[in-house]
């Protein structure tokens, strides 16, 4: 079958069957077995097929769009060096000449992306707007179909024996009733594997969503599902504030993003990403340009450029003194005097809001930390894989859009938010936090990566990333379900009884930290952290400005490498610190191990480009978007040019080595450091601590950023509300009373009315009524036989009076 | 033998003229009557059954009498099929009928240990 | 029957003899029609059940004669078959199962009687004036001789028509069949039979209300279970295995 | 025959037509009365030889053939008694009302190709029907003897007679169907030929079928095993434990009539009727055609054939009921419901799918196709069927349906 007819069939049944398993699950859930036991296999079962599929569909692409190391920047090989050299060619002429029309040259020689996209269903149509559910496919979404779907298998199978406290009821010790009692409930296991199920599926549709309309749908969906799982024990109130938070925060990013989405509707008319055939006025199929055609036309080589519906809305009144035939004359003139940029900017850094908000970036980072209050297989899933992925995700499906303003903003904000939440993590002693933290600061990593043009490179570690954290996070599961407690500080010396869990959480760390013997070989978080260094160096040696860039990502990776393996060795290292917790210490039943295992291999391999070329990062080439390939400058909201160097720039010298000797020699620093502090203890942490009391505290405080925004939204908030109740109480509610009063005194009147009157007609007829059936009472004697002699008489009568009067009629 | 003849012909004439439906049609009504009057007069259950059983077949025999093209005069034209077919299911419904009644009966019978259709007026207000 | 009939008619008229006078359908006719209003009159007469159940039989056995007379062979034997060997027999059966000495014959008021007799006398009279007004229907049969009927109700039953003027190629004719409302009066008979069953089925007994015949009559229990005879001929057997 | 007087012996046509009712009626008493003395006295010698006994040896010299008449005249002689209490009027009717039912049956039963009292076009509906009111007169008896266990005999039998008269009903269906007809003459005529042509051997279901159609007719006369209404070990002598002298003669003549009703209503249906196992008539050349002696002859044979086929069937009865146990009630009622009834249904169907499927049947050469046994309603090549008949019967209805079938 055509592959473009194959994909979105293959594709959409496996984005399909977890929403059939969550209807299931909804409906039939508490039947299914004891206690909705089946609920786990049903779940699995939808994700199973889901990843079948999806894996069907990588081959038959793999089939039909081999992955090879021949086009530009995907290889180290020989052809690097005129590559290079062309590619300085153009880096040199472009400073001064257009720069748009060199790159697309470049761009225009077969580098277009290979992507299918179509709709399914027409949700609604009416006037400009457009809104459907479709389908925009390319290596990207294939991946991370392969990746979600492979992932949250592995946690659905964890999940299914994590849970198994749910399957009986349950006594929640956290939560104290008024009567002093601890709460005690009914199992929810159905209710879990249904949301998961849902979750699979609105992730799913973000990953394949064609246009921004349907991607912010199942965004919202997301949200939902993450707030249904946090909240899952909704009774302690410290989760149900967790879910309010993330849920609130996000609100705040989504609006955000709402303002990107008006702005790109309002000005360009269409949500889809790529160009979609619709029916035109006289009924033939018109082809629509979509964002990524408009933003960088093909006659215009790809080039990024203000699209002339921007140009055309931002330039309103200038639009309306020209006579309607000249305006298109005249666009290029107001697109050069700027007219439209803004909006451009404003769009971009409206969808990246969304993103922040949902990939928990500086400054909405604060509801990741505390979603760890949800089941560490959600926290595993949810808040570490896949849904925060979400947001980078659509920052690179995105990435043509983005001016080089907006990329600006994007890497500072992840550089920012990856410093704070490396060094929060430093000092966290709860295991999960720790882990949630460099979530939020690997984020960072993705989103500077992509801010600094290394487009591959931040997908690239997005996809590494989701194996290896949603490794640890299993881990630590296994870890919390082991010693019933959080706290690294109780932990210590599980390696002994518990040895697959820190092997493979060793696994992890290793892979966060992007261990590798330089040059030779590495796991998945050396190639893709490499990448993002070399991407990051490259984009700091053309922007000189920009240099600190580079040096949060080289401190970043130093902390990285520093807290993990404090959490390492404080896990699983050393001895004992909390006797109680380590007898009950036990290794986890298989069924959570087996994914452990399985997602460490994954965690070690993923990075890996086999010979031949075959690897994550070129298949991720294939997809990248038409322009982005060459270096490209622009940029005018910041008072200056920025310079976007092209990706595979940083493939070559002298980037790709100083970068991997950086990398590792932080990552080996920090590992020491933490080796040094928590194994050999020649130096105290204790001491460390006292020495530096402000900032510890300062980061204990996680940076006081709760309290400041606290301070800042909360209170006014509460201020605001309390004027409000005193408003209500004060003025409104005399007067509800007072027309409540007014109201009764005539429903009194009415009233008497109704007694007298009416009531008094309808008494008179039910009395006629009873005093006649009374009457006829009598006719009802209960005898058969005088009812056959009334219907005989009347019979007869009948007939005596037609034949008397309707002779003629009889006759007839 | 012609004197003979007259002498008897009111009631010769009877079995020397051919049939009409009308002759048919009196036999129903003898039948629907007697049915009729069985139904009123009786005070045993079965007994009204049985009213009910000559009433529906005192129906049929007028169905069957337009439905024969041998009773037919000149010129009319008989009910065909149709007739008998009405007919049938009379008689099966005849049959449900009294299946059911005959069930209700017994059960009546059992409660109350008559069959006398007087003493059936629970439902008497 | 009727054709032998007919042709007899036929070989009648030509002989000279007062019988030949004899229109033989007439007088068969006359025969059965005497036969079943007699045994009609008798079952109102009759104060014996039983009897009366017997007299209903002759009556019914005598209709089935005269449907033979107007050349309905299959409803004659349909009325055979199912009124008088089938209906009869249950009608019998309920008969006996409570037949008991106070209820063989409940003898009526002479009022009821009196009131019957003059209603019935009305609907008689209606009736009759109803059916001679009609001068059509007075016309004297002129002896046509039509198909035998069975065939035709066969396919007619299963919806299609043979006795058209299009004989012979029922595809031509547009009548419709009678098959919907056999199918319905099917279902229906099902239905009867089932509600039938359960209707009689052996309950446990609640005390009779009639506390007064219960002794005279045989426990209502085991009368329940001879109503199931009668109704629910499945069970009959245990019960009759019980009743030895 | 009525033909043969009016022509041959010139007189009156309605005295011919009386006289041939008359004779018909009388041939078939005879039929009845004779048939029962001889199976009688044959049921006591095949019981006699089946215990191991030999039977009446005595009367009328050498087998005893004359027991039964001995007896008949006994009986004849008898007193006539009636309990105290019975309903008279229903005790006495009671006897004729049974033989009157079995006597009926007779009237349209063909005893060869046109030897048959009334030819009726519903021929086997009517017997079904007429035989069925025979229970009737039962359970009158049972209620009028004033007898606990007459009333027990009567109610077992009309229950197991009328649910009995279902599968019965099924079974007889199956060679309508096959034969288009519910004439019983047309029925036979459509076997006629060599024994393949016989409905019991026209396909495995109708074979089936057949043996069905024996076990209910076996019931439905309440022979045994199936005689609960008399069940004289647990019932003194069921319905007629009151009944002594001639009435109770008439009782055993309904039974032995309706046995032989049966039997013969067998023969017609499955194998064949009049017509031999080899149609030594055709071989011979001897048909309708061929003058009035070949014309009688013909019919004698085929009398002959039925006759025997009856007789036949009459006494593997009798093997039956010396053979088998009796049943329990509710055993009885489990074979009519449980086993014969859907076993019939299911035949039926398949016999059905088999005219579907293999119209020409298994063997073709052998099998007269199906097609051709229609009346004269259908289009087909039924004409010169009909028209045989339309000459033979010289009846206006046939005739009819001769023109218009062909």
């Amino acid at each position: 079958m055509d592959l473009s007819t194959q994909l979105p069939q293959l594709l959409g049944l496996a984005w399909l069957m977890p929403l059939a398993s969550f209807v299931l699950i909804l409906f039939f859930g508490p039947k299914m077995g004891h206690h909705g036991r089946n609920a786990a296999w049903v779940a699995t079962a939808a994700i199973v097929t889901s990843l079948v599929l999806s894996l069907v569909a990588f081959v038959s692409w793999l089939g039909a769009h081999p992955v090879s190391a021949v086009h530009h920047g995907g290889d180290h090989g020989a052809a690097h060096a005129e590559d290079h050299a062309d590619a300085a060619g153009h880096v040199a002429g472009e400073h001064g000449g257009d720069a748009g029309h060199a790159a697309g040259g470049h761009a225009a020689a077969g580098h277009d992306p290979i992507a299918y996209s179509g709709d399914w269903y027409t949700l609604y149509e009416g006037g400009r707007l457009r809104l459907s559910i479709g389908w925009y496919i390319d290596s990207l979404t294939i991946l991370m179909f392969v990746v979600v779907t492979f992932i949250a298998t592995c946690i659905h199978v964890y999940a299914s024996g994590y849970m198994h406290d749910e399957l009986h009821d349950v006594t929640d010790h956290e939560v104290t009733l008024a009567d002093g009692h601890h709460l005690h409930r009914p199992g929810r296991f159905p209710r879990f594997f249904q949301a998961l199920s849902l979750f699979c599926f609105s992730m799913l549709g973000i990953v394949i969503a064609g246009n921004l309309a349907m991607v912010f749908i199942f965004w919202e969906l997301v949200g939902i599902c993450s707030w249904f799982l946090i909240g899952f024990y909704y009774e302690r109130k410290s989760a149900s504030n967790a879910a309010n938070k993330a849920f609130i925060v996000n609100r705040v990013g989504d609006f955000g993003m709402l303002i990107g989405l008006m702005a790109l509707w309002g000005a360009l008319g269409t949500l889809q990403f790529a160009d979609s055939s619709v029916p035109g006025a006289d009924g033939h199929a018109v082809t629509k340009p979509g964002l990524f055609s408009l933003v960088r036309p093909a006659d215009h080589g790809h080039a990024l450029r203000v699209p002339d519906g921007m140009v055309e809305f931002a330039a309103a009144e200038k639009v309306a003194h020209t006579p309607p035939t000249e305006v298109a004359g005249k666009v290029d003139t107001w697109r050069a005097e700027g007219f439209g940029r803004w909006l451009l900017f404003i769009a971009g850094v409206g969808i990246f809001c969304g993103c922040v908000g949902k990939s928990a970036q500086f400054p909405l980072f604060v509801w990741l930390p505390d979603a760890m209050e949800g089941p560490t297989p959600v926290s595993a899933l949810v808040h570490s894989a896949t849904m925060v992925a979400a947001g980078v995700y659509l920052v690179g499906r995105f990435f043509p859009v983005l001016t080089p303003d907006v990329l600006l903003v994007i890497a500072y904000v992840g550089a920012i938010t990856l410093f704070i939440a490396a060094t929060i993590a430093l000092v966290a002693n709860d295991i999960k936090r720790v882990l949630a933290y460099s979530t939020v600061s690997q984020l960072g990593y993705m989103m500077l990566a992509l801010g600094v043009g290394g487009w591959a490179a931040g997908l690239f570690h997005l996809v590494t990333h989701a194996f290896f954290k949603s490794l640890l996070f299993l881990c630590s599961g296994s870890v919390i379900h082991a010693c019933h407690t959080n706290d690294m500080r109780k932990m210590g010396g599980l390696a002994r009884v518990m040895p697959y869990t820190a092997g493979t959480m060793l696994v992890g760390c290793l892979a966060i930290i992007g261990a590798g013997i330089p040059f030779v070989i590495g796991l998945s978080g050396y190639y893709s952290k490499d990448s993002i260094l070399a991407q990051a160096l490259s984009f700091a040696q053309a922007n000189p400005r920009h240099t600190i860039l580079f040096y949060a990502v080289a401190g970043g990776a130093a902390l990285t490498a520093f807290y993990m393996f404090r959490l390492w060795f404080m896990t699983f290292a050393g001895k004992p610190r909390d006797h109680h917790v380590a007898e009950h210490a036990h290794e986890s039943p298989q069924v959570m191990v087996m994914p452990l295992v399985v997602l460490a291999v994954l965690a070690v391999v993923a990075g890996w480009t086999l010979p031949g070329g075959f690897g994550i990062a070129n298949l991720l080439e294939q997809s990248r978007p038409a322009g982005t390939v060459e270096t490209a400058t622009g940029g005018f909201a910041f008072g200056q040019t920025l310079t976007i160097p092209a990706e595979y720039l940083s493939h070559g010298e002298p980037f790709h080595s100083t970068a991997t000797w950086t990398a590792f020699a932080t990552a080996l620093g920090g590992v020491l450091l933490a080796a040094a502090m928590y194994v050999w203890r020649v130096i105290s942490p204790a001491a460390v601590a006292a020495m530096f009391r402000p900032v510890y505290s300062f980061l204990a405080n996680r940076w006081y950023f709760d309290e400041l925004y606290h301070a800042l939204f909360v209170v006014p908030a509460h201020g605001l509300a309390a004027v409000a109740s005193g408003i209500d109480q004060g003025l409104i509610d005399p007067f509800i009373n007072f027309l409540a009063w007014t109201t009764r005194q005539v429903a009194g009147i009415d009233a008497w009315i109704d007694r007298t009157f009416v009531d008094g007609l309808v008494n008179a007829t039910a009395n006629a009524t009873w005093t006649l059936g009374n009457e006829l009472k009598r006719l009802q004697t209960g005898s058969l036989r005088q009812y056959v002699t009334f219907i005989v008489v009347g019979t007869v009568a009948l007939f005596v009076i037609a034949s008397l009067f309707f002779r003629q009629a009889l006759a007839g | 033998m012609t004197l003979g003849l007259a002498a008897a012909a009111p009631v010769f004439g009877l079995i020397t003229q051919p049939v009409s439906v009308a002759h048919y049609l009196v036999v129903g009504a003898i039948m629907f009557v007697c049915g009729i009057v069985c139904m009123a007069m009786k005070r045993n259950a079965l007994g009204v059954l049985m009213g009910i059983e000559l009433v529906l077949n005192g129906a049929n025999v007028n169905f069957v009498a337009f439905a024969s093209p041998y009773l037919q005069g000149e010129g009319s034209r008989s009910l065909g099929l149709d007739g008998q077919v009405i007919a049938l299911f009379v008689i099966l419904l005849a049959a449900a009928e009294a299946a059911v009644a005959l069930a209700i009966t017994l059960n009546f019978y059992n409660n109350h240990a008559t069959v006398d259709v007087d003493r059936a007026d629970d439902l008497k207000g | 029957m009727t054709p032998g009939i007919a042709t007899f008619a036929d070989a009648f008229l030509a002989a000279p003899l007062p019988l030949a006078a004899i229109n033989w359908h007439s007088f068969f006719f006359m025969l059965f029609a005497a036969l079943a209003c007699g045994f009609a009159v008798a079952v109102v007469a009759a104060e014996n059940v039983v009897r009366m159940a017997l007299y209903l039989v002759l009556s019914l056995g005598a209709t089935a004669g005269l449907f033979f007379l107007a050349g309905a062979e299959f409803v004659g034997a349909m009325q055979l078959m199912i009124y008088v060997g089938g209906t009869l027999v249950l009608l019998v059966f309920g008969v006996m199962l409570t037949a008991q000495a106070p209820f063989v014959s409940i003898k009526g008021s002479g009022r009821d009687k009196v009131v019957a007799g003059v209603v019935g006398a009305v609907l008689l009279a209606v009736l009759l004036q109803a059916a001679l007004s009609v001068k059509a229907w007075r016309a004297p049969a002129a002896g046509v001789v039509a198909d035998p009927a069975a065939t035709p109700i066969g396919m007619a039953l299963v919806g299609v028509r043979v006795d058209e003027p299009g004989v012979g190629a029922p595809a031509r004719n547009v009548r419709p069949g009678y098959l919907l409302p056999f199918e319905i009066v099917s279902i229906h008979l099902l239905v009867v039979l089932v509600g039938a069953a359960y209707l009689a089925r052996a309950k446990r007994r609640k005390t009779p209300r009639a506390i007064d015949v219960a002794a005279s009559v045989e426990p209502p229990a085991s009368v329940a279970e001879h109503a199931a005879i009668g109704r629910d001929r499945q069970r009959s057997g245990s019960v009759l295995a019980g009743g030895r | 025959m009525a033909d043969f007087l009016i022509n041959t012996l010139g007189l009156p046509a309605w005295l011919a037509w009386t006289v041939t009712a008359v004779i018909a009626a009388v041939l078939i008493l005879h039929v009845i009365a004779g048939g029962a003395l001889v199976f009688i006295w044959a049921e006591r010698k095949i019981a006699g030889r089946i215990q191991d006994r030999l039977g009446p040896t005595r009367t009328g010299g050498k087998f005893g053939w004359l027991q039964s008449l001995a007896d008949g005249i006994k009986l004849l002689a008898k007193e006539d008694l009636m309990p105290d209490g019975a309903d008279g009027m229903l005790f006495r009717i009671a006897p004729y009302v049974s033989f009157c039912a079995s006597f009926c049956a007779f009237i349209c039963l063909p005893f060869a190709f046109d030897v048959v009292g009334q030819r009726l076009n519903v021929g086997v509906f009517f017997v079904i029907a007429v035989l069925g009111l025979e229970v009737f007169g039962v359970i009158l008896a049972g209620y009028a003897s004033a007898s606990k266990w007459s009333l027990f005999g009567a109610m077992r039998e009309a229950a197991q007679v009328v649910s009995y008269e279902v599968p019965l009903g099924m079974c007889v269906v199956v060679p309508v169907m096959l034969a288009g007809s519910m004439d019983l003459v047309t029925i036979a005529e459509k076997q006629a030929g060599w024994f393949t042509n016989w409905f019991l051997f026209h396909d495995p279901f109708t074979f089936v079928v057949f043996w069905i159609y024996v076990t209910c007719a076996v019931a439905s006369v309440n022979r045994a095993p199936f005689d609960l209404a008399e069940a004289e070990s647990e019932l003194v002598a069921g319905f007629h434990t009151e009944y002594s002298g001639l009435r109770w003669s008439f009782f055993f003549m309904a039974e032995y009539g309706s046995m032989f009703l049966v039997s013969a209503l067998a023969a017609l249906l499955f194998m064949g009727g009049w017509n031999g196992p080899i149609p030594v008539a055709t071989l011979l050349g001897l048909s309708e055609g061929t003058g009035d002696t070949a014309h009688y002859v013909v019919r004698l044979v085929g009398l002959a054939n039925l006759i025997s086929k009856a007789t036949l069937g009459v006494l593997l009865m009798m093997w039956i009921r010396w053979t088998l146990p009796r049943l329990r009630i509710d055993q009885v009622m489990s074979t009519c419901l449980k086993y014969c009834t859907p076993l019939a249904a299911a035949m039926f169907l398949g016999a059905m799918l088999w005219q579907i499927a293999l119209p020409g049947g298994l063997v073709p050469m052998l099998h007269r196709p199906a097609a051709e046994i229609r009346e004269g309603w259908l289009p087909g090549p039924g004409g010169e069927v009909r028209a045989r008949d339309a000459v033979s019967t010289g009846d206006a209805v046939a005739a009819k349906v001769a023109q218009v079938g062909s």
